[in-house]
């Protein structure tokens, strides 16, 4: 009962801020409104019994992700106006775009709906019901078999890291 | 039934088609940012969904885990690009970025 | 998902009698829902005690330090001042600006509330008395408490006052940047008791302080010094109150807030300061451990473990609010520099140190080593 | 007590760590970081006089072992033995009863002139340099008694290499010091080849150099032959001589010698620690570990014979030396001669003991001539006086160092009731034996050895006499002598040392003797701990893991095989007491007549000395020439042969290689490059470079019109594109 109810606020908090963020005109609520889908995202993960996952999600995202988005939206202060002029296309997109924006994402839903037709129709499979701890089973499989891509991740994020850093540094004058 | 594979997959599916909308209906490139972020958690779904249905181990789980960190990545870098196109041309629409000189 | 709670209070013989018709009449699931919720329900008011006793102990305490009396009005000691106080902000006008972002001045409050009392879910109180001893308890408990930082970010963004901008921008990047010699400096003690629980954290120590993690080995007293500095900023105290320092800022982050919604920014503040302190003295102090495992398991060892890792925690307590009142605030540069290049480089170092003590002394403490040799 | 990484390594590392800290830091440090040296090798003793209780004391039997090894570079690829699927190298430590021994010795020795340095080299202006060499030293030799094979003991020997030659050229300002550091580097690198062509040689045998696995291979029967230019050799002989070549280098021997007394340019503290206790032993102690091998190899008689003539021949020169360090050296160089020669004929515990004592005796000699050098002071050349002819009469103004030297010099002299003469006496008893048993020529050994202890005991009192007795022959130097007081780093480590020359140490039993578990009731420690390798015992032998704790059990070890002795026969038994009963007799009469003699020269001046010089002119002028090896090696070895070769291969790289080889390969690629150019121009560069700008010029003019540069455009594109794949193909 707690996993089911679990699985339907956090798929209805995923959907609902999803949406909400498709709609929203004002670039902080669509910020926010991500937060609140990957939260669901983070709860989904949970009923998939993925609790260091979840733990991860909502730790990078919220910790870091959407405070850094948030900051770089305040630091990019957001007038329309630049050096040639006023864009005909407002920021956050007109009716024109988002009909473009549907007709890809509709080709997109076709196809993929095609493949996963079969998946739906031929798999019934539900949730096992055994949760068990993931974090030593995962901290085992990173440092033996993931070794490689483990490693290739720190060097990625340094390299994330001190590039951010680099690129982001104002112009000396 | 509620909770099985096909859920998921809808729901990662869901998540998936608005990041591709927002992806090509926005101009703000902060926002084309958030879209992405959509797109790479519908896959992290998918994987977490599948591993635990059909592989039934945790290797989706583990390449979760990069999707996150590559993600991250990925959000600093792609923020300080942004903050660094908006202090040379003052703007943050995507059409004024067309070109590779800096 | 471990159900620590339900399963002991199921083998108290005389409430197991009573549970017995309760499983009955609403079946297991719900029982396990309703157990779980009069906990969750005892330990978010005890926390919202805590959060109003501490603004108590606060003004006493620096009233001690400055030689004053203190509030001595409400009830014996001025002991119900922050019920008086908590009443005077419920009755209060409720004023929103007229320019503010609605929605984000509405959100911004309740996320501080939301990540703060959401970790309390993993706090180990007992024995016994740990609503739920998650697997990734201590990761867990970073991760939603950065809640907070975003709660304030939103509140100075959504006032529309530069005060509120400047003091919430500085609360974001000061929450985001401490979290980091928090979380590096809290890793030593996951590797050295191999366990991201918190349960398992603990058990690896005992009563007496010759165990605790602090007196381990020299990293992990370092760590410990670290760690708490560190939170000190997390939660936004002096000498580290930068968004709100009220000779520059007026009052920060809150300063368009009245009423209710600045209560809950107080109440998460003096809760986040409560539940920084029970997590240092739950990793480095021993937590709950009774010394000599007076009274065990029972309903008298619970207890016991509940007094002694109260009392830790409000040794921390104390220690904060005389470090609050005894030392000057940082510049804002200084705060960065602090973090940046002296406690992060030095909680990596201590992260390496520990890790190598644990692979060359076989998980072995100082002392037993000592021991070991004659 | 457990045996981990914990309580083993410190003993390098304590060293190794005060060497960086000195090496780095050591100039911020208050008194230049002496204090971490002398604080890092004391604790480092304090390690290993527990672990050698252990090994006294040992709870387990009398061949308890600690064989602990780690995995340093693995290039296997299969699961097959190291030798068939590649390369694996094991490092680790193996401690037995001879390695604890060694180890107590070498951190006690080393402690103590730690301690006499900071006395010595007091206001010397590269006083924290000093240190940091000697710490490296010892973090080095510590480590080579560790080892548990030959490739880590090739490693420390090259970093002792390493730190004798910059101790020699301490004071490199002078040209001497800089040539000896220059010579001692040299020469020793000659017997250094050797030694790793040695242990190739056992690479290629046993696929591993470990000890263990070396003896494991010996008593299996590995060792066959060897084919190297269809000569046809024994395995074992070939591996055993190179090995042995590398101790001649280290240890001074025979052909090698010359190096050692012209090291003694270095500092007088790092020529007790380094040119007398441990790293010339160094040589000695390899040869006692591969001992089996050597045996294998049929080598033990050209060992015996080595040694003999090294200490003979090392004896007779030091007669006419006049500098009292060069004295010391050419003792040295006989004393190793001795214990080479107990190896070579089977001596093995009695020379590991005379390898103990002497490091004790000798060193407490060293730094007892240290302080007298020290005190004695030219005022002309404001250096510090060594001859012999400008000292005499000290004995009322050092006192204490009086006293050391006097102990020291007895027992090397080989007097009774001194170490000197437990060891010693026990190497010539095994050679008179072991003469006895072979007869003919091998009756030289034993000849050589009982000359050359003849001659050590006139020689060192010769020293004595000449430096504490008589009258001072240089009154300004004699006057610029302090009278010595007691102090703490002068003359305690004089006095422990000296204490530690009497003989009962190493002759009986020590205390608790009833707790080292013994069938039949001994009372020599020594002789029980120490035995000669007996190889089919090691084959049981284990190697545990790094870092784990000891998992064998109490019963699994084998009982010891105690004394040779029992492998004897009652016949041989008796010979061999016998031949130990008139070796000590003579050995004794020796001493007293070599101290009479020089008795009556020096002291009573009865004899005249210069009467014997007179009489043997020409052989006085060998003996201060040092046998002409010296100009052997220099002017005929290296002038006449190696820079005539050196010469005509010169030549042969000039004109051969040169004019031949590389400018005829000039004139054919120029030939070639002509022929490539004219096809570059015409394919290449016409038709390939100029052909494919144009035809993506061409192209361009259309496809310029797709790139707009707006990334949403791209990502329809990319969608479409993506989309019209997927209908293709069907899926």
């Amino acid at each position: 009962m707690f996993v089911k109810f679990l699985f339907i606020a956090s798929s209805l908090l995923t959907i609902v801020s999803a949406l909400s963020m498709l709609m929203t005109k004002d670039i902080m609520h669509a910020c926010i409104f991500l937060l609140g889908a990957l939260m669901g995202v983070a709860g989904l993960f949970l009923t998939l019994g993925a609790d260091f996952l979840a733990a991860t999600q909502v730790m990078v995202y919220i910790g870091g992700v959407v405070v850094l988005m948030l900051f770089a939206v305040m630091l990019t202060g957001g007038n329309e106006l630049n050096k040639r002029g006023l864009n005909p296309v407002p920021l956050m997109g007109n009716k024109f775009t988002f009909a473009l924006g549907v007709f890809g994402a509709s080709m997109f839903f076709i196809v993929v709906y095609q493949l996963l037709y079969k998946i739906f129709h031929y798999f019934h499979l539900s949730v096992v019901d055994s949760y068990e701890s993931t974090v030593e089973k995962i901290g085992r499989l990173l440092l033996t078999d993931h070794i490689l891509a483990f490693e290739i991740s720190s060097v990625l994020l340094l390299g994330a890291l001190v590039g951010a850093a680099i690129i982001a540094r104002p112009k000396r004058n | 039934m509620m909770m099985g594979l096909t859920s998921y997959l809808l729901i990662s599916l869901f998540l998936m088609i608005c990041g591709i909308i927002i992806m090509i209906a926005r101009k703000n490139i902060i926002a084309i940012l958030l879209g992405i972020e959509l797109i790479l958690n519908a896959s992290a779904l998918n994987f977490v969904a599948y591993s635990k249905f059909v592989a039934k181990n945790f290797d989706g789980q583990i390449f979760t885990l990069f999707i996150i960190v590559v993600a991250a990545a990925e959000a600093a870098v792609g923020l300080a690009i942004t903050i660094r196109h908006f202090q040379i041309s003052e703007s943050i629409h995507i059409d004024d970025a067309t070109q590779l000189l800096a | 998902m471990t159900s620590t709670l339900s399963s002991y209070i199921q083998s108290i013989p005389y409430i197991k009698e009573n549970l017995y018709w309760l499983t009955e009449m609403l079946g297991p699931e719900v029982t396990a829902f309703v157990i779980f919720f009069i906990g969750a329900f005892i330990v978010a008011n005890v926390m919202a005690l805590v959060g109003g006793l501490g603004t108590y102990a606060e003004r006493k305490i620096s009233a001690d330090i400055q030689q004053r009396i203190g509030p001595n009005r409400v009830g014996p000691l001025g002991i119900l001042q922050f019920l008086a106080d908590g009443v005077k902000m419920i009755m209060k006008e409720n004023i929103v600006p007229r320019d503010a972002d609605k929605f984000l001045y509405y959100l911004g409050p309740l996320l501080c509330m939301v990540g703060i009392f959401a970790a309390c879910a993993v706090l180990p109180i007992s024995s016994g008395f740990i609503l739920a001893d998650l697997n990734v308890g201590v990761f867990y408990l970073l991760a939603i408490s950065s809640l907070v930082g975003l709660g304030i970010l939103l509140g100075g963004y959504s006032s529309n006052s530069k005060w509120s901008m400047l003091g919430g921008m500085r609360g974001a990047s000061q929450i985001i940047s401490y979290e980091i010699p928090v979380t590096i400096s809290i890793l030593a003690i996951v590797v050295l008791s191999g366990g991201l629980s918190f349960g398992k954290i603990v058990q690896s120590q005992s009563g007496l302080p010759t165990e605790w993690y602090v007196f381990h080995n020299p990293f992990t007293f370092i760590a410990f010094i670290v760690y708490f500095i560190a939170s000190l900023a997390e939660a936004n105290r002096a000498p580290f109150d930068l968004p709100e320092a009220e000779s520059e800022l007026v009052s920060g982050y809150h300063t368009e807030f009245t009423g209710m919604r600045f209560a809950f920014f107080a109440l998460a503040e003096y809760v986040e300061v409560f539940v920084l302190c029970t997590v240092a003295s739950a990793l480095f102090l021993g937590g709950y451990n009774v010394p000599f495992r007076l009274g065990g398991d029972s309903l008298l060892g619970q207890v016991l473990q509940t007094i002694v890792f109260f009392s830790k925690t409000c040794f921390l307590y104390y220690v904060v609010i005389w470090i609050r009142w005894t030392l000057p605030r940082l510049r804002v540069d200084q705060l960065m520099t602090l973090c940046w290049k002296y406690l992060t480089p030095i909680a990596l170092f201590n992260l390496v140190g520990v890790s190598i003590w644990l692979v060359i002394f076989d998980g072995k403490s100082l002392l037993q080593l000592i021991k070991g040799l004659f | 007590m457990e045996y981990t990484i914990g309580t083993i390594a410190p003993i390098i590392l304590f060293p190794l760590v005060a060497f960086v800290i000195n090496a780095f830091c050591g100039r911020k440090l208050p008194r230049q970081g002496d204090w971490i040296s002398c604080i890092a090798i004391f604790l480092s003793f304090l390690w290993c006089a527990r672990i050698f209780c252990d090994f006294y004391y040992n709870q387990y039997s009398s061949d308890f072992y600690i064989h602990k090894v780690f995995n340093w570079i693995d290039l296997s690829w299969g699961t097959g033995p190291s030798k068939a699927s590649g390369f694996k190298v094991d490092m680790g430590i193996f401690i037995d009863n001879v390695a604890a021994i060694m180890l107590l010795m070498v951190s006690g020795v080393a402690s103590l002139i730690h301690l006499f340095s900071t006395f010595y080299m007091k206001g010397d202006p590269k006083y924290g340099k000093f240190f940091v060499y000697l710490s490296l030293f010892s973090a080095a030799m510590l480590g080579l008694v560790l080892s548990d094979n030959l490739l880590s003991v090739f490693i420390f020997w090259e970093i002792m290499g390493f730190c004798s030659y910059s101790l020699i050229g301490f004071y490199h300002e002078k040209n001497a010091a800089g040539d000896a550091s220059l010579k001692a580097f040299m020469t020793t690198r000659v017997g250094d080849v050797c030694f790793l062509l040695g242990i190739l040689a056992i690479w290629s045998i046993v696929g591993n150099v470990n000890f263990v696995d070396i003896y494991q291979a010996l008593h299996q029967g590995s060792f066959t032959t060897l084919s190297i230019f269809n000569i046809t050799i024994s395995a074992a002989s070939f591996a055993g001589l190179m090995i042995f070549l590398g101790t001649i280098g280290k240890s001074a021997q025979f052909p090698l010698q010359v190096w050692l007394p012209d090291a003694m340019m270095g500092p007088t503290p790092c020529s007790a620690l380094i040119h007398a206790a441990t790293m010339v032993a160094a040589g000695v102690y390899l040869s006692l570990r591969m001992y089996p091998l050597m045996e294998a190899g049929d080598l033990t008689t050209l060992i015996a014979f080595v040694g003999a003539i090294t200490a003979f021949g090392a004896a007779t020169i030091a007669l006419v030396q006049t500098d009292i360090k060069a004295v010391l050296a050419f003792s040295t160089i006989s004393q190793l001669g001795y214990m080479v020669m107990g190896i070579g004929v089977g001596a093995y515990s009695a020379s590991f003991m005379h390898l103990i004592t002497h490091a004790i005796f000798k060193a407490c000699l060293f730094l007892s001539a240290g302080s007298v050098i020290h005190s004695l002071h030219d005022h002309h050349t404001h250096g510090h006086v060594q001859e012999m002819p400008r000292m005499g009469g000290l004995k009322k103004k050092l006192p204490f160092t009086f006293f050391a030297m006097t102990c020291c010099t007895l027992a090397i002299a080989g007097v009774p009731f001194f170490s000197g003469f437990v060891s010693k006496d026990r190497i010539l008893g095994d050679a008179l034996y072991w003469g006895s048993k072979h007869g003919t020529y091998h009756w030289i050994v034993p000849l050589l050895g009982f000359s050359a202890a003849f001659l050590t005991a006139f020689y060192m009192f010769r020293m004595m006499y000449l430096t504490f007795y008589g009258t001072p022959r240089d009154q300004a130097v004699y006057d610029s002598c302090h009278q010595e007081k007691l102090s703490f780093n002068r003359n305690i480590p004089l006095l422990i040392l000296s204490v530690f020359t009497l003989g009962i140490f190493f002759s009986g039993s020590l205390t608790g003797q009833q707790k080292v578990k013994l069938p039949i009731v001994k009372f020599e420690w020594f002789e029980t701990l120490v035995q000669k390798p007996q190889l089919f015992k090691f084959s049981s032998f284990k190697k545990e893991n790094f870092g784990l704790k000891d998992t064998r059990e109490i019963k699994a070890l084998i009982p010891s095989v105690y004394g040779h002795n029992q492998t004897l026969s009652e016949q041989e038994a008796h010979e061999t007491h016998h031949a130990h009963f008139l070796g000590a007799i003579i050995s004794i009469i020796l001493a007293f007549s070599g101290i009479l003699l020089a008795f009556l020269m020096y002291l009573r001046k009865s004899l005249d000395p210069s009467n014997w010089v007179n009489f043997f002119p020409r052989w006085t002028k060998a003996l201060k020439e040092r046998y002409y090896f010296d100009y052997l090696y220099q002017e005929i070895l290296i002038k006449k042969v190696l820079l005539r070769l050196n010469y005509y291969l010169a030549k042969f790289d000039l004109d051969v290689f040169d004019r031949i080889a590389i400018d005829g390969w000039q004139n054919v690629s120029r030939c070639l490059y002509r022929a490539h150019r004219v096809f570059d121009e015409y394919f290449i560069d016409r038709l390939a470079v100029d052909g494919s700008g144009k035809s993506i010029r061409l192209f361009n003019m259309f496809l310029r019109y797709a790139q707009t540069g707006k990334v949403q455009i791209y990502f329809l594109i990319f969608l479409v594109v993506l989309i019209s794949y997927l209908f293709k193909l069907k899926i």
